[in-house]
């Protein structure tokens, strides 16, 4: 087992296009530093974020998974973070009954503007899933064979 | 009952209200009771009604083969009747296009099955003709005992036990093809541009098929309990629905089938939906 | 162990477009030991991988006389034939066959033969119509009736010319009506239409007809008018395969599995199979 | 004479078999009323007796439900690939029923005509089948229709019948004796012959009905409430139809062969879209054809053992037994 400090998660960051992605975008224009243990996956809209690219990304081994799009309100297509936050509160009792470990899906709402909080999103991620660890019980899952 | 049942049949078959009735029939005394077709009036004496008549036989509504025999009369009880509503919530079909029977059901299965002793519709609301009276009192609290038991397990423990339960699933989709709701022409597990699930019946693509069937039915699973009964490998995927049902109930309070006009969970949205972990 | 649905690694020679949707490429075994001993018969498939996506059937629609590398074609309809659609030169797909049995060439010795052809099914009779042309002095007059819903999806269409300067052979191309293009200066109108009115001469004659059910449907009675027996007119069957050696059950047709007893098959079997397929 | 063996010791035979290391299979109480064929993991899990079928068959531990038959490795234009070999260690399955012992022999045609599957054949070798005979039966067994009974031995490589104080031990194939070898004891008793559920149909009366009768009208209504899943053949102890998909990522992966059922719509479809089995009806007919028809014309073999667990699995009450039972009592509608 890699102890905490040399183990390096894996994150997959699932962003809406119009704001999450443009916040990601102006944390490095402003030169903002944010671990780079995360991989952005860039989608219209968080109501497009289908829960099953939640299950995808654990699936090829990340160890914590995050979906951010616009705040309620700002969504460019006006209700898909409506309907995103709907499902979100039903995948996570799913989730939690499957006993998919919940500490490791996060969810926010990060806009344009909102770069401060996008690095912080994600170091605050990253260190949380480095003490947690490499997430073996979904490898388990992958890996058994029959 | 099952005289009423049959002169209703043989009156609409003869008026030719409806072209075919989906009821359930039973080929020996005491045998397996599943569904039939009556199309005749000369053949209305294979319907039956007794506390085997598990199949939701809602399912066959959205069935092309079906369809094809022209308008249905269908026997409900009241959870099928519930998946009837969700249907037609979901445009399948039009109301005044099926003729529905509901059945007094005082529960199914001996010993009563764990849906029956938690069911607070044992009377069909919004059957066409309505036959026989239930006098048992709906008690709707007990039907989520199964799963509070599960949830005190720890994270860990219940990932194991799904990893043991999932080992057993060989994909045969009896699952899907029991369930009402499943009424996609071409599954997403049967598409491969792009291929989401894995076919394979590996734990992996196990873990994705049954997250992926369960949470197609949030907020539209009526509890029939039908994929659990049929499921060939004994695992039993209610819990599954149950907690996604009963999250429907507590964030949204909506409850699947029970109400036509409120809009369905998923489908809709509302400004002050409340939640505590979006960051 | 020895593992039958193992293929043998290809490398692409050459790639051409036919049609909008319709390509066909050249390849040859990288390993020459196995080219070597590789042989063939026209009519035989073989199962084509594109690692990734998927394994699809195709005819081998190069002739068996041709040593240096095999063919396919094949229309972009789905995952495998999307993999196979960005091919190009010097990449690896798998391929296992021959499979299958082939067209009787040895049994339509002496005899005349037309061979028709629909839209994507040129494959299949290509490679018939090159193998009687390098062996032409042992068959008769060959007629090729090719028709095609409109003049830009004519696959082989190059190949229609060459094979019209060969002696005692005759080519008539058609396409739908309404697929004609102004400089088209040959038939138009659906192929049955066409050969009833092309006045092919029918005596000890063979017919190999391939192409969609519907075509075939409407083909068979104006060959039968024509006098040409059941026993005379073969087809090759397209059924969905997976293993392509007889186990998978897939192209199992009544008695018979397709990939197996078939694809080709007279019209004289055909009649004894339930029409599942 | 017949040898016998006591069930304590055929339990630490069984013991033994798994001290060292390899696989031992039998009924297992898996859940509360659920019994399936399973690996033991200790010889005390085996059930010998309590049950009359479990709801899987033997054909899982010959015929993996998903199994890799080789890998690729993308490697710029090249591709490099890799076998996949059966981890076919010797196993022991004991205590399987003589319908699921059965199904072996009528596999090794489909597997081994022309072409060899050398997956199956591989892990068939590596296997020794301790069948037990029958004590009683369910209304869905049906092993004396097809020309099999409570005792049968075909298939298996030693039968075990039970009788008061163990088993009979009838070792059959030298893999039974090499299996039995010194464990058993001479005794002069033998166990009483279990009888049979009685025959319900007769398989030539069914071959000649489905050969000379293929657009039967029966099949349009009996099967109307058929659901088309894949639950009948997954159960089956000798259906053998699979598919073939590749799974991996970009860097590579493995194609796999993974049960398939001819009850699944896009088992027959082509890629134009044509379907020639469009309907249940059509599949639930290929279903009956291809184990009472097509499977004894083309290897003298029915592809059924009669053990009923697809009528005990279907959804709606169907499977070979009711199905058939219907098509025999099936009188065309008189127009009018």
């Amino acid at each position: 087992m890699s102890d905490a400090s040399t183990f390096e998660p894996k994150i997959v960051a699932y962003v809406c296009n119009w704001c999450t992605y443009l916040g990601a975008d102006q944390a490095g224009t402003n030169r903002l530093e944010y671990p780079s243990n995360v991989r952005i996956v860039r989608l219209p809209c968080t109501g497009r974020i289908d829960f099953n690219l939640i299950i995808k990304a654990l699936e090829m081994g990340a160890d914590a998974v995050l979906v951010s799009g616009c705040h309620p309100g700002d969504c460019h297509y006006t209700a898909g973070n409506y309907h995103a936050r709907r499902r979100w509160i039903l995948f996570r009792s799913l989730l939690e009954t499957m006993g998919i470990d919940l500490e490791r899906i996060h969810f926010a709402w990060i806009s344009a503007a909102e770069a401060k909080k996008f690095q912080q999103t994600i170091t605050e991620i990253t260190e949380k899933t480095r003490q947690m660890g490499p997430y073996e019980g979904y490898r388990r899952v992958c890996e058994a064979g029959v | 009952m099952i005289e009423q049942l049959r002169e209703t049949c043989k009156r609409l078959l003869e008026e030719g209200k409806v072209n075919v009735v989906i009821g359930y029939g039973q080929d020996s005394p005491g045998g397996p009771v599943h569904p039939v077709f009556v199309t005749r009036t000369d053949q209305v004496g294979r319907l039956v009604w007794n506390d085997r008549c598990f199949n939701n036989l809602a399912t066959y509504l959205t069935r092309r083969d079906i369809k094809a025999l022209g308008k249905p009369a269908i026997v409900v009880k009241g959870c099928d009747e519930r998946a009837v509503i969700v249907l037609e919530q979901e445009s399948q079909f039009k109301r005044e296009d099926i003729y529905v029977i509901g059945m007094a059901c005082d529960g199914v299965g001996s010993p009563r099955l764990a849906k029956c002793a938690a069911c607070s519709v044992h009377m069909p609301r919004f059957a066409d003709e309505t036959i026989g009276v239930s006098n048992t009192e709906s008690t709707a609290d007990g039907r989520f005992a199964a799963l509070d038991a599960f949830l005190q397990k720890p994270l860990a423990e219940r990932l194991e036990y799904w990893m043991n339960e999932l080992a057993r699933c060989v994909k045969c989709y009896a699952c899907r093809e029991v369930c009402p709701m499943c009424y996609c022409n071409l599954c997403i597990v049967d598409k491969n541009r792009p291929t989401v699930l894995d076919t394979s019946a590996t734990l992996k693509g196990n873990f994705a098929w049954q997250i992926t069937r369960a949470f197609h039915q949030a907020g539209r699973c009526v509890s029939c309990g039908e994929c659990a009964r049929v499921c060939p490998a004994g695992i039993d995927l209610s819990l599954l629905n149950l907690s996604l049902a009963r999250a429907a109930e507590e964030h949204f309070a909506y409850h699947a089938g029970m109400d036509k006009d409120t809009p369905p969970v998923i489908g809709s949205y509302a400004l002050e939906d409340k939640e505590n972990f979006i960051l | 162990m020895e593992n039958a649905y193992k293929p043998e690694l290809m490398e692409v020679l050459q790639v051409t477009q036919h049609t909008a949707d319709v390509k066909s490429v050249r390849i040859r075994f990288r390993d020459p030991a196995v080219s070597e001993k590789f042989a063939f018969r026209v009519g035989q498939f073989g199962m084509f991988s594109a690692f990734g996506a998927g394994e699809s059937t195709f005819n081998i629609c190069s002739s068996s006389t041709w040593k240096d590398f095999i063919e396919f074609c094949f229309r972009r309809t789905g995952k495998v034939t999307d993999v196979l659609w960005r091919l190009d030169e010097g990449d690896t797909i798998g391929f296992r066959g021959p499979y299958g049995n082939s067209y009787p060439m040895e049994q339509w010795e002496g005899r005349n033969l037309i061979f028709i052809g629909g839209g994507i099914a040129m494959p299949p009779i290509r490679c018939a119509i090159w193998y009687a042309l390098e062996n032409r002095a042992k068959y008769g007059d060959i007629t090729i009736v090719y028709g095609a819903r409109t003049v830009g999806d004519m696959v082989f269409a190059n190949e229609l010319d060459e094979w019209e300067q060969r002696d005692r052979t005759r080519v008539i191309r058609c396409v739908d009506p309404g697929g004609e293009t102004p400089e088209w200066k040959y038939e138009v109108g659906l192929i049955p239409h066409v050969i009833e009115r092309s006045a092919i001469p029918a005596g000890n004659t063979v017919a190999l007809v391939v192409g969609p059910p519907i075509m075939i449907k409407f083909t068979l009675p104006v060959l039968d008018k024509m006098g040409i027996g059941k026993e005379d007119i073969y087809t090759s069957l397209e059924n969905r395969m997976k293993c392509g050696i007889g186990k998978c059950g897939r192209c199992n047709c009544g008695p018979i599995y397709v990939c197996k007893e078939g694809p080709v098959f007279s019209l004289a079997q055909l009649s004894r199979l339930p029409n599942d397929y | 004479m017949s040898q016998t063996i006591t069930l304590d010791a055929l339990k630490r035979l069984a013991g033994e078999w798994i001290a060292q290391g390899k696989r031992a299979i039998g009924p297992v109480r898996v859940k509360d009323d659920f019994i399936q064929y399973a690996s033991l993991t200790d010889a005390d899990a085996l059930m010998l007796s309590g049950f009359v079928h479990p709801a899987n068959s033997i054909k899982e531990f010959l015929f993996p439900r998903t199994e890799p038959i080789y890998t690729y490795r993308f490697k710029g234009q090249a591709v490099e690939l890799g076998d996949c070999e059966p981890n076919a260690g010797e196993q022991a399955i004991i205590g399987a029923r003589p319908c699921d012992a059965a199904s072996v022999a009528i596999l090794d045609h489909v597997f081994n005509w022309d072409y060899k599957d050398d997956f199956y054949n591989t892990r068939r070798a590596a296997t020794t089948i301790i069948a037990l005979g029958c004590t009683d039966f369910d209304d869905e067994c049906f092993c004396t229709s097809v020309g099999l009974g409570p005792v049968a031995e075909k298939g298996a490589d030693a039968l075990l019948i039970p009788m008061d104080g163990g088993f009979e031990v009838r070792c059959l194939t030298p893999k039974g004796e090499a299996f039995f070898a010194g464990k058993t004891q001479t005794s002069d008793k033998s166990a009483p012959v279990p009888a049979g559920p009685e025959v319900k149909f007769d398989v030539a009366e069914i071959r000649a009905r489905l050969a000379d009768n293929y657009e039967d009208p029966a099949w349009r209504e009996i099967v109307l409430r058929c659901l088309g899943c894949g639950a009948c053949a997954y159960v089956c102890p000798t259906c053998h139809c699979f598919d073939i998909v590749d799974e991996g990522t970009a860097v590579g992966g493995a194609r796999i062969k993974n049960w398939d059922s001819c009850q699944f719509g896009m088992f027959t479809m082509h890629a134009s879209g044509h379907n020639p089995r469009a309907t249940q009806g059509q599949r639930q007919r290929q279903r009956i054809q291809h184990k009472f028809r097509i499977y004894p014309e083309k290897f003298n073999e029915v592809l059924c053992t009669g053990c009923g667990n697809c009528t005990r699995n279907c959804p709606v009450g169907l499977g070979v037994l009711n199905t058939i039972g219907q098509l025999r009592a099936f009188v065309p509608p008189v127009e009018g």
